[in-house]
């Protein structure tokens, strides 16, 4: 290691173990320095995909999984109700492959939703929540909490299979025309859109490999691994948390909880997906 | 109170391998918060693994220890259908058990 | 395989059950070795356990990546193939307090395990083994922490 | 009382729509023309401030605009932003193009800056973000590929010492895509550093020297 990556360790690691998370917010931080050579990139990357594969077995994401099951059942809200009766597509309290066909159009609702939008609608008309609030509330917080948490299970039911978003509607077609025009939307102080990083194939920033997002990047991959486990922070990220966070780094102003900018990337990125497996929840970084 | 803990116990030839994550901040002591206040310590310091009811493994932890813990082990003379039981405890006095059945 | 819903419901009675069959007092009688935890160096933490001086041996294996994209999760295992084992350890060199996890090995398991823990920067991590006989035998290995993503 | 979720996100813009649904009597999709007007009105209504990133940050200008599609701007359109871009660079004081290369290293590597969870806008609180995109020193195995390779990139250009014959037109040309990248791209992907004051003076003047200085390492 050389005496440049040792100071910048000393100083990012000021706080002792503090510094982890301190040091994966000041981000640009490499901690990795070695000697040189190609080889040696290689051999790190072999490394990181060691460490990926060690941590496959035993995905904390199982136990929002758990939780997110046992919030389905559960009596809850002002009309004391479980969700057994949501319909999140393919009929009342039918789950399995929902997830894989999301977001589409809802004819209650009269519009087109992600799964996590669809999820508080449930938690309005049938737990009585008020899900303007819910959309208000930070993730990780609260009733928030509880959407990845009854997300993460619900992508954990179609587990396996592929993606096949519905495209029937118009309203779905229009949906994915305007993800589409979302995606390649440039702006902020530095010019980015989504496909200034997911609009090559074999890109990366850093070391995190970046999928293309225009078409089926593959089984697993972008939209068929979300919701997943963050290692770098502990939590637990849904494709809302996902798209939130890419917008921070985009440099861009806060997009609303279920905003149709939102679900409009979901609808283009899920359609593009079309056959795409799907591994979720994921293990990430 | 805690969420439930995820333990898989599956029989690999004569041994039960036994998985379990644990749904926990294993919060350091060390970390600040956004108003610069130091976060207190919150970790699990005691694990006990027992095969049907009697204790097979007990381990100490520190704050290093990751959060959301995961713990394998081995248990020796194990069959399907026997209850794997695990217990923690934290700095805070808080517990959590779960069981499992091996398969 | 018992379904998630029957795992669940079973940890109320699980509690009273251990009572009766006396393993939670067992369980409380342990006390946490809090100098062991509190300690700086692998010698500190032997000290405080009553281990004498560590050798380096072959008998004893460390399992880890040679490289962690997050130091905030970094998957170790610590084994030995030696009967005898009385107390396996993992350490982490550079972290402030060195001792990350003490497993309490019997008869009834394995002497190999496996956990995650937080490492500040790339370090040794080192897992040990106390024997019966009071030899201190260990292993290293040297886990490169990085930061992969783009930060901001 | 509060608007429910369900209802309070029709948005006047999808209105009609959602009129269009339940009728069903439009199953075409609209023009691409008015697909383009109710994307930006569902993007200007999708967004709102946050900490030091406010909404004014999704008005485009000609650049972005230009570059918001698969298509590239015509010829004509991606003149006139280079033009632009180029008319607008502030040159260094002094003439003098190199700071500390060390300090460029330091500032290649933060990735910080200009997120609604940074504090300031200031030129000094942001990091340049270069690895995250491009290989430089070939020492930092963790770096981005969307750009090019900047390693020996002084080197590659013949730059042997600090008044080597050549220098001063790569300098210039440095400079200008550091300071405004769509001098030369009309659709870089590569962020204005100097033209949104993203860095100020001395910062771009320590990223050249990390470029071209020949005792930095990426010339080594």
């Amino acid at each position: 290691m050389t005496r440049r990556t040792i100071a910048a360790l000393a100083g990012v690691l000021g706080g002792g173990l503090a510094g982890i998370l301190a040091g994966a917010m000041a981000g640009g931080l490499a901690l990795l320095g070695t000697g040189a050579a190609w080889a040696q990139t290689k051999s790190a990357a072999d490394g990181i995909a060691e460490y990926r594969k060690m941590l496959e077995d035993g995905n904390p994401a199982d136990l929002f999984e758990a939780r997110g099951e046992a919030l389905w059942k559960r009596a809850r809200g002002p009309k004391n109700a479980t969700l057994e009766r949501c319909d999140l597509g393919k009929g009342p309290g039918v789950v399995k492959g929902a997830f894989v066909e999301l977001p589409r159009f809802f004819a209650d609702t009269q519009r087109v939703q992600d799964l996590e939008s669809r999820l508080v609608t449930c938690m309005e008309t049938l737990q009585g929540f008020d899900g303007a609030a819910i959309a208000r509330t930070p993730f990780g917080r609260d009733e928030q909490n509880n959407v990845t948490a009854l997300a993460t299970w619900v992508a954990a039911e179609s587990r396996g299979l592929r993606f096949n978003l519905p495209t029937g509607n118009a309203e779905e077609r229009r949906f994915y025309e305007l993800g589409k025009r979302a995606f390649f939307f440039r702006g902020g102080p530095y010019d980015f859109s989504c496909a200034s990083c997911h609009g090559e194939e074999g890109k990366r920033i850093r070391m995190q490999d970046l999928p293309l997002l225009t078409k089926n990047p593959g089984d697993g991959v972008g939209f068929a691994a979300w919701p997943a486990y963050r290692v770098s922070n502990g939590q637990m990220w849904s494709m809302q948390l996902r798209l939130n966070d890419c917008f921070r780094q985009q440099r861009f102003p806060f997009p609303g909880f279920g905003s149709d900018v939102t679900i409009a990337l979901g609808s283009y990125m899920g359609v593009n997906a079309k056959g795409a497996q799907s591994i979720a929840p994921a293990i990430k970084r | 109170m805690a969420d439930p803990m995820r333990i898989r116990a599956q029989m690999q030839g004569d041994k039960a391998v036994v998985r379990v994550l644990m749904s926990h901040e294993m919060e350091t002591g060390q970390r600040r918060d956004a108003a610069g206040r130091l976060v207190p310590a919150w970790f699990i310091q005691d694990v006990t693994v027992s095969l049907n009811g009697k204790a097979v493994l007990t381990v100490e932890w520190g704050p290093a220890i990751a959060k959301n813990p995961f713990l394998q082990l081995n248990v020796k003379g194990a069959k399907v259908g026997d209850k794997i039981t695990v217990l923690w405890k934290d700095n805070k006095n808080d517990t959590r058990t779960d069981e499992a059945t091996v398969s | 395989m018992q379904t998630r819903r029957e795992m669940l419901g079973k940890s109320a009675t699980v509690a009273a059950l251990l009572a009766s069959a006396g393993m939670l007092p067992l369980h409380a009688q342990a006390a946490w070795p809090q100098a062991a935890f509190e300690a700086k160096t692998f010698a500190d933490v032997m000290k405080s356990l009553g281990g004498n001086a560590p050798v380096e041996s072959k008998d004893v294996t460390i399992t880890g990546p040679d490289i962690a994209e997050n130091g905030a999760v970094v998957p170790v295992g610590v084994s030995t193939s030696l009967p005898g084992a009385k107390r396996l350890l993992l350490l982490v060199e550079k972290n402030p307090s060195v001792l990350a996890s003490v497993f309490n090995v019997t008869d009834a398991v394995d002497a190999s395990f496996n956990a995650r823990v937080k490492m500040g920067q790339s370090s040794n991590v080192f897992a040990v083994a106390m024997m019966a006989d009071g030899r201190v035998l260990f292993a290293q290995k040297e886990i490169k922490v990085t930061l992969g993503g783009c930060g901001g | 009382m509060e608007t429910q979720f369900v209802t309070s996100r029709l948005r006047p813009t999808l209105a009609a729509a959602a009129a269009c649904a339940v009728l069903a009597g439009c199953a075409t999709l609209p023009p691409p023309a008015e697909l383009d007007r109710q994307a930006a009105a569902m993007i200007k209504a999708s967004f709102r401030d946050e900490g030091i990133a406010k909404v004014d940050r999704i008005q485009q200008d000609l650049g972005q605009a230009a570059c918001s599609s698969e298509q590239p701007p015509s010829d004509e359109v991606a003149d006139r932003i280079m033009q632009e871009a180029r008319a607008g660079v502030k040159w260094p004081s002094g003439g003098v193009y190199l700071g500390d290369w060390r300090e460029g290293e330091r500032l290649a590597q933060n990735g910080r800056g200009m997120t609604w969870t940074d504090p300031s806008t200031a030129a000094t609180a942001n990091g340049g973000n270069c690895y995250n995109c491009h290989k430089i020193s070939e020492e930092e195995i963790s770096h981005g590929t969307l750009g090019p390779s900047l390693w020996n990139y002084g080197k590659n250009r013949g730059i042997t010492g600090l008044d080597s014959p050549t220098a001063q037109p790569i300098f210039e040309y440095t400079w200008m895509k550091l300071y405004n990248s769509k001098s030369y791209n009309a659709c870089s992907n590569m962020p204005r550093f100097g033209h949104f004051g993203l860095l100020n003076e001395t910062q771009l003047r320590h990223l050249m020297a990390l470029l071209l200085d020949p005792r930095s390492p990426v010339n080594r």
